[in-house]
């Protein structure tokens, strides 16, 4: 199993029946492979659909039903289709249950960075600060190091996506709950013990007792 | 009743210099042919309202290509690298605002209200500049109004009088924008006559749009 | 011609083509019997429809189809029914390009009191204070005096229905137009004289020359 | 999927006390059958917000006759003299908002904004207590989020995912009081499977809705 599949697999468990949930790009939308058939859930794409279905047969698009990363889709029996205030207003309002997103470094307050890295990479917010400011639960998957270096920080040094606490950090080595008392490691990867963790990690992570294995 | 326009005498509206509130989302339900219009007349100077500029080659990124634009107001230009050259090269005046605040900030023009306070943003470089008000203990940034001289809606299917409605997820910026252009042109896929559309099925009703595009070929 | 009338077809005539018009409760919705035919205007109930048609025959009300005073109406060809969000969304913001009122009081500075008066009817200020302070063209229309007594004063003494200056003051006996120098007597009506019109006007109309009668 | 509510369940999960958002224009497009349901189960101190609260004996105005109500948001209540009474004698404490403020002010709560800017009111009555802020040379008020523990809706179908279709002018306040309720409950004059409303023609998609009342008899 890669990185990015234990990460999503992992993701996939926090997901609760029928919830409202939007898939950032990326990693993050992996997640929907691996949700139980018995789950039933709304997936909610930002440009404009609650119910996004499967890649269409080939031959079968339409252009007019894209997901945000512009891939065609298709709908769910139930879906309706909404204009971005409407789209923004159920993230903002506080009706979005979950939304998994990819970051670039989190830190001890669970504060998350994943939009900018200033003079290299300014591709805009996107929706990224609407979905981390008004989304009930924020989970942020993502590896857990870049080229060797934690992004697991004391305080992130990249430009903030929101001043709130994300919900759960998932990496391919650990589970991560940022609480009001700090990083609280509450599962580790599969093959990883948790000073391997601690070692990867620069903000300090509690630790209570025996820490159980991801259960995949 | 509104008489159908050709695309290219619906793109000489738009003088040089004008704000362009431009519907779409990654190219989906973008006005197509409006924009290849504005790009063979040779535009200059407009600034772009809009989610994103798409990439190069299709929809917005198109306006950007061939220099028409000297401003864009947008969430997201990640896709589209020659937006990123020409704002590092300065050509291009960026300005980056969250896509839930874009779209409330356009609503807000369009449906008169002197702003409307927002939690996003809040504890980043989004608050640059801007006031922050508290209400009942909450911090929020106070966000203006963005108008655009035109506002360039892609519809699915409209009437005579200019009645739009939408499909699934071209929906988007458009009929939020429909609100928020002093002039409104519609680029609607087709055209039925005036009784044809359900007035429930009608999402921008037509006194809003002022010059509807003639049938896509 | 009673005064209603003369009030209503005066209106009437300022009704442009093409435009989209609300009509208050009670006289204002008079105006709509006088528009001459080939005027085409998309009239707005402010409950839900562009496009508003005329009484339905007996037995084809529809519940779910009525005027903002609650009587059923039918919808054009062309017609739009709307939330109360987009139906204030296209008064708030400009869309309007004109709505008739009644009126309690308006004063040398143009303003209109039109929704309560204290003690006596409270009734709410429902949709008025939004359409004065967003339509393009505001006309009151209403009778000149009440009891004998002026309607138009120096001062309102009611409470405002907005601090915006209105676009013309039609009554039985006058069309005045508030401008920034004051109030103008624009024209008189049948067989009432300017002085007629002065006595029973508190406030200072500006009277240009000879002051033409209206053609109704 | 939801399994529609019998009348009187869904009645009875509304506690004494509670703020109600109620949908309806003069009674058109309120959810009658529910509001039969609390009146029958003998509610007391609801505040109710509503465009305005109907005549006696339709709509809104039988829980004001029953007595459930202490407090009403509005923006009229011309129309029903009861409504006035109550007002003057002490026994309804009523807050009156202009109708555009009034929808605005619960579309804020849904779509989680802190507040709106408004002209409404300006020079008025409705200033009192409130923030005034300048934008751009312009006065504004502030107003802020009216939130409901519930929002009734009338609807004219659903489906069993909870996604509604409104009729004419029976849309009202329903499609925006939809967001901002902590629970949603619809009243559809007819409930069809899933998959039967084209996602086009959704007004308030089903995850909004906590609970389906059964279609009327």
């Amino acid at each position: 199993m890669d990185d990015k599949e234990i990460i999503a697999r992992r993701v996939a468990q926090e997901i609760r029946p029928d919830t409202l949930v939007n898939l950032g790009i990326g990693l993050p939308s992996l997640v929907a492979n691996h949700l139980p058939k018995e789950v039933h859930v709304f997936f909610q794409a930002e440009n404009g659909v609650i119910g996004l279905g499967a890649r269409p047969p080939e031959g079968m698009e339409d252009p007019d039903l894209t997901d945000a990363g512009g891939a065609f889709v298709t709908a769910v029996p139930g879906a309706a289709s909404i204009d971005s205030a409407m789209s923004f207003g159920l993230i903002r309002g506080g009706h979005l249950d979950m939304t998994v997103l990819g970051g670039l470094q989190v830190d001890e307050r669970g504060y998350l960075a994943n939009w900018m890295i200033p003079g290299k990479m300014v591709p805009g917010m996107g929706g990224a600060m609407d979905l981390v400011a008004g989304a009930k639960q924020v989970i942020v998957a993502m590896v857990h190091t870049a080229k060797g270096r934690p992004k697991i920080l004391k305080e992130c040094t990249l430009p903030l996506t929101a001043r709130r606490r994300v919900s759960l950090i998932v990496t391919e080595m650990a589970v991560i709950e940022p609480t009001e008392d700090g990083l609280v490691l509450r599962e580790t990867g599969p093959g990883v013990s948790v000073d391997d963790i601690l070692t990867a990690t620069e903000a300090s992570l509690i630790v209570h007792g025996d820490v159980p294995a991801m259960r995949l | 009743m509104k008489h159908a326009l050709k695309t290219q005498d619906a793109a000489d509206l738009i003088p040089d210099g004008a704000t362009l509130l431009v519907g779409g989302f990654m190219g989906v339900g973008s006005p197509h042919r409006l924009i290849d219009a504005i790009v063979a007349k040779g535009a200059r100077n407009l600034t772009i309202v809009a989610n994103d500029t798409a990439m190069p080659g299709r929809g917005i990124g198109k306006l950007v290509s061939a220099g028409c634009v000297s401003k864009i107001i947008a969430s997201h230009i990640g896709l589209n690298p020659e937006t990123q050259q020409k704002m590092i090269s300065g050509e291009i005046d960026v300005e980056l605002v969250p896509q839930g605040t874009l779209v409330e900030r356009i609503r807000a023009a369009g449906v008169g209200l002197g702003g409307i306070l927002t939690p996003t943003g809040i504890g980043t470089l989004v608050e640059d500049g801007k006031q922050k008000i508290t209400v009942d203990g909450k911090e929020y940034l106070l966000e203006t109004p963005i108008h655009g001289d035109f506002a360039l809606l892609a519809a699915y299917r409209a009437d005579y009088v200019g009645n739009l409605e939408y499909s699934l997820t071209a929906h988007n910026f458009n009929p939020i924008m429909a609100l928020a252009g002093k002039t409104v042109i519609a680029e609607p896929h087709s055209i039925v006559p005036v009784g044809m559309i359900s007035p429930d099925s009608v999402k921008t009703p037509g006194i809003l749009v002022d010059h509807l595009l003639e049938r896509a070929a």
